[in-house]
């Protein structure tokens, strides 16, 4: 096996592992953004660029942005309480 | 129950799940030899039945198109959904302005800034443009395309403040465009059954095999893919950065009668 | 050696849900939602993988030379654009939650029963 | 031709009415609703009727599997109405049009948005029941899920919010176990047509990673279906979703994921023998634990649409074992359950649906006395009691005769819940609409919520679909039974042409369901306040079980999934040691 699938592999395992344990949720919007690019390699070398320009398009630019908005949104109410 | 023994259960669960998955995964076709022959039957008949080069966005469009067509739709309710949760909550008004968390400074944009942010948003819109518009020869098509020209919306937000993009995003276009590309879509579909053929049939001339226009139907539905996505995600960001907004009187409704 | 792709989607699976059973956020629980979704694209797309074939477009090699599985990859594509959209509609509960209760902890969030 | 007409107009429909949101007055949305479902339910019927003579198939763009030139590979995605899909397709659009008729301006005031989510619903639910491809059915499931969990968070009250949030975590967990479940299946099969693989799936007979696969979609259908352990979820979403939606969450939604299980299991793996070992005897024993604890849980509520939520956990407990029996006459009875069961819970939610417009609560404590001027309801009230606890007339009836003959299991399951769930719902009734009531038991503790829907419509107008529904629940007949002895062998394999035997010989067993409903019920409505020692140390041992089950269901969505994973496990477990 390519050691270049092994590594993009084992780089998506552990940046999903980061996500889990980075139990900040401001914090973990970094991991989150990590794992899409993760991803996005890994799909690049399986083969697969459409899917990889799918997840890089929006596992590390917009679902991270809405996570940001979202955090602003908490943030926003907790300083209105 | 509380959090040790909910973990003390998820592990044995766990646990008794590892030789299953061991399994299985011993069980699967070797990594890189696939069995499967649907794909490679779609390498080998589609570039010559449907004179395009792009073998994902075929399946997407065309073989699988009715798959598409309620993914779109899926996309289009999850939006709705959560543009109904949140407009629900909030009302219509786009009057306000951005919010702000006290202490931390508000930095004036810099002429820089602003022309920086129109440029690369413009770029950013283009780029999403083309990738959507090379879907059927080159990797990329409507749903990445989509999702690319909807971020230069976010772009603008960046360069031009909060009111100056509430004027040029409107909620209404953003709705407009999502719900009227999965209605195209949704007539694509139904189109051919008028003249007698199965839905989705692609009965438009394929065009040149490379050519920016190859795939007859396909570049209909990819196109109408592409101003669904678009509209949804410009949708999802604007009702998220409304949500970010200085709240004024938000009123809660389920408050009222306790 | 060959089980290793197999069992990444089994790992990100579980440490997903290990992180769901344990998350004190929703918002953080919903990100690791997302680490369980990512699993099954990896298994799709290892599915479909083959040795030595290139990508499924035929732009810059002619349609005869060996091409990876496409069908898997065109059902994960459209699923990472509608995973967003859930992920989107989570936040949205996440949000209004908030509003309402002033907390985003689960284990003080449970429905109809307002007195715990 | 008219098959993908049943998938793709109301897509088209709620498309269009998103475009024109804000150009339409809300009842010509809601009018266009109700049409386009009767229009589907026309079609559907229609449907059913045409694949009498044999399964009609539809390759959507042309792509038969001719088009591939290769043996067992089949390159586009089909429809296929064998009856059975195609009636219950037809119910779906009836519930869904009844449903339309109850909300009427009940969801004014935001843009048409209510009729264009129930519409992909209903666009959804029908295309997973006639889809005849995997991943097309992936896709279905997927829609109808997004739907319900916008729909489940509409009021945006607290409960709403978080059990929209609670379903929308374990179901979309479940998606994705069915996903990977598909991609298993597609690994091994190289297809995803439901015919080509059932091919393969008979060549390659036992094998982990077919078993697997099965599994996995199996347990993403017993979630949506609410089977214990899975089932943990429905009771929070159901019973805080708006009314109308509840009618069909309750009607239609989870019997269709056991309906397409059962679909799955007799069309594609019938010749797989451990998995067929696996839906005979642990479906079997799911279902009755289904039945037990839906029954208890739902006759330990105070909460109405709680109380019907769990009742209709248990009820699906009685549809499973239906499905394990995997035959005819077991595909025969799930058919028939599913219509009687869905008309008569659709009446009670629209009836709780009733109680909290015009009554603002849906706490049978709190209604006491409240409903004695609102009669024709509690006359219904009281009769879709007596319907959910074995009355002997109509569908659900019918059915459960036939599981009666089947096997002990499945008659206690129905006995069991039948009993428990009738008895809460007569209770329920007496207390809110008669004044009858002894002292509160179990359900004193339970939870309950104030919480009020929009009062503005007349009450004829909300009665109307409870009638016409119960009405359709008393059917039974020569017509009916042909027709299901028709529909359920080809349920098993389209091509079939043998029919099965319907009516069942009514032995003294079928009436003890109604029997131990009365007395469950009469003994509820007698029940004193403990006074003396022994009485006290008793129904402190009544109220043991109760409490058990109710620190089970927590409300957690941590636990909820804990206990997921819990039941797919015993699910591979089961399936690696046979």
């Amino acid at each position: 096996m390519s050691a270049l699938i092994v590594a993009a592999l084992a780089l998506a395992a552990l940046t999903g592992l980061l996500i889990v344990l980075t139990r900040d949720p401001k914090r973990q919007i970094f991991a989150l953004a990590a794992n899409g690019l993760a991803l996005g390699a890994l799909f690049f070398v399986l083969q697969a660029p459409d899917v990889a320009l799918s997840e890089i398009a929006v596992n590390t630019a917009v679902t991270p942005l809405l996570f940001v908005a979202a955090m602003a949104a908490v943030a926003i109410n907790e300083m209105r309480r | 129950m509380t959090a040790p023994w909910r973990l003390v259960l998820l592990a044995a669960a766990l646990i008794v799940l590892v030789p299953s998955v061991w399994h299985v995964a011993a069980a699967l076709p070797p990594f890189g030899h696939p069995s499967a022959q649907y794909g490679p039957a779609i390498n080998a008949i589609l570039p010559a039945a449907r004179h395009v080069t792009n073998m994902v966005a075929a399946v997407n469009f065309d073989v699988r198109g009715f798959d598409t067509l309620g993914e779109e739709c899926m996309l289009v309710c999850a939006v709705t959904g959560a543009v109904v949760l949140l407009r629900g909550a909030r009302g219509e008004r786009d009057e306000a302005r951005a919010g702000h968390v006290p202490g931390r400074a508000v930095l004036a944009r810099s002429d820089a800034t602003v022309l920086v942010c129109r440029i690369t948003a413009t770029l950013t819109l283009l780029f999403g443009v083309y990738m959507a518009l090379h879907g059927t020869v080159t990797p990329g098509g409507g749903f990445q395309g989509g999702v690319v020209a909807a971020s230069s919306f976010m772009l603008l937000y960046l360069g031009e403040g909060y009111r100056a993009w509430r004027r040029i995003i409107r909620g209404r276009a953003m709705d407009a465009l999502e719900g009227g590309g999965a209605f195209l879509f949704a007539v694509a579909a139904a189109v051919p059954l008028v003249i007698g053929r199965p839905a989705l049939t692609n009965v438009l001339p394929f065009g040149q095999l490379k050519d920016l226009f190859s795939g007859g139907l396909m570049v209909v539905v990819n196109f109408c893919i592409f101003l669904s996505v678009t509209g949804s995600f410009g949708l999802l960001l604007l009702e998220f950065m409304e949500e970010t907004r200085s709240p004024a009187e938000d009123s809660v409704p389920d408050e009222a009668d306790r | 050696m060959s089980i290793f792709p197999w069992l990444v989607p089994a790992w990100l699976f579980a440490i997903g849900i290990y992180g769901i059973v344990t998350s004190r956020h929703y918002v953080h629980l919903i990100g690791c939602l997302t680490v369980c979704q990512s699993a099954t694209y990896v298994l799709l797309l290892s599915i479909g993988y083959a040795w030595g074939a290139g990508p499924p477009i035929f732009y810059d090699h002619p349609p005869s030379t060996p091409a990876v599985d496409p069908v898997m990859q065109a059902l994960v594509l459209t699923d990472i654009v509608v995973g967003a959209a859930v992920t989107a509609l989570l936040l949205v509960i996440a949000i209004q939650v908030h509003k309402r209760r002033g907390t985003l902890d689960p284990q003080r969030l449970r429905p109809l029963r307002p007195d715990q | 031709m008219l098959l993908p007409v049943a998938v793709l107009l109301p897509l088209g429909v709620a498309t269009l009415l998103l475009v024109c949101a804000h150009l339409l007055p809300s009842r010509v949305s809601t009018m266009a609703a109700i049409v386009t479902a009767l229009t589907v339910a026309a079609i559907c019927v229609l449907l059913a009727r045409a694949a009498l003579a044999g399964p009609l198939v539809h390759w959507f763009g042309g792509w038969t599997p001719a088009t591939s030139g290769r043996p067992d590979v089949v390159l586009g995605i089909s429809l296929m109405a064998d009856p059975a899909s195609a009636a219950v397709a037809a119910f779906t659009c009836l519930m869904f049009a009844a449903s339309f008729v109850f909300a009427w301006g009940y969801f004014d005031e935001v843009h048409s948005h209510f009729e264009v989510l129930m519409l992909l619903f209903l666009a959804a639910l029908v295309g997973f029941c006639l889809t005849h491809d995997m991943f097309n059915l992936f896709v279905w499931f997927e829609l109808m899920s997004v739907a319900a969990f916008a729909l489940t968070a509409y009021p945006l009250g607290k409960s709403s919010l978080e059990g929209a949030f609670n379903f929308t975590i374990t179901n979309a967990l479940g998606s994705f176990m069915m996903l990977a479940g598909v991609g298993l299946l597609y690994a091994r099969t190289g297809t995803l047509d439901f015919t080509t693989m059932a091919r393969v799936v008979t060549a390659h007979g036992a094998d982990p990673v077919l078993s697997g696969g099965f599994c996995l979609v199996a347990a993403a259908l017993l979630t949506k279906g609410a089977i214990v352990p899975f089932h943990l979820w429905l009771s929070d979403a159901h019973a805080v979703a708006p009314s109308p939606v509840s009618v069909i969450f309750s009607g239609i939604m989870v019997s269709a994921a056991l309906f397409v299980l059962a679909k799955i299991a007799m069309q594609i793996f019938a010749h797989d023998p451990p998995v067929m070992a696996l839906v005979r005897n642990l479906l079997l024993w799911l279902g009755l634990a289904t039945a037990i604890v839906g029954g208890a849980m739902a006759y330990a509520q105070r909460h109405l649409k709680r109380l019907l939520a769990f009742s209709t956990i248990a009820h699906l407990g009685i549809m499973l074992t239906a499905v394990s029996a995997a035959s005819p006459r077991g595909m025969a009875a799930l058919l028939l359950y599913m219509f009687g069961h869905g008309l008569v819970k659709g009446t009670l939610f629209m009836l709780a649906g009733v109680l909290l417009a015009l009554r603002a609560s849906a706490d049978e404590i709190v209604l006491y006395r409240k409903g004695r001027d609102l009669l024709p309801a509690g006359i219904a009230m009281t009769f879709a009691g007596l319907m959910l606890g074995g009355l002997p007339v109509g569908l659900m009836h019918q059915a459960t005769d036939i599981l009666d003959e089947l096997s002990p299991a499945m008659m206690t399951a129905a006995i069991v819940a039948s009993a428990l769930t009738g008895a809460a719902v007569l209770r329920a009734a007496a207390r809110i609409f008669f004044g009858v009531s002894g002292a509160p038991g179990p359900e004193m503790t339970a939870p309950t919520e104030r919480e009020r829907e929009r009062d503005e419509r007349p009450l004829w107008l909300m009665l109307l679909p409870c009638a016409a529904l119960l009405a359709m629940a008393l059917a039974q007949g020569a017509a009916i039974d042909r027709f299901i002895g028709f529909a359920a062998p080809r349920l098993i394999d389209p091509a079939a042409d043998a029919s099965a035997p319907v009516a069942a010989h009514s032995s003294p067993t079928s009436y003890l369901p109604i029997a131990l409903t009365l007395v469950l019920a009469l003994l509820s409505a007698v029940r004193r306040r403990p006074v003396r020692p022994f009485p006290r140390s008793l129904v402190r041992l009544e109220l043991f079980p109760f409490r058990a089950l109710r620190f089970l269901h927590s409300g957690l969505v941590a636990d909820y999934v804990a206990w997921m994973i819990v039941g797919f496990a015993i699910l591979a477990g089961m399936l690696s040691w046979s």
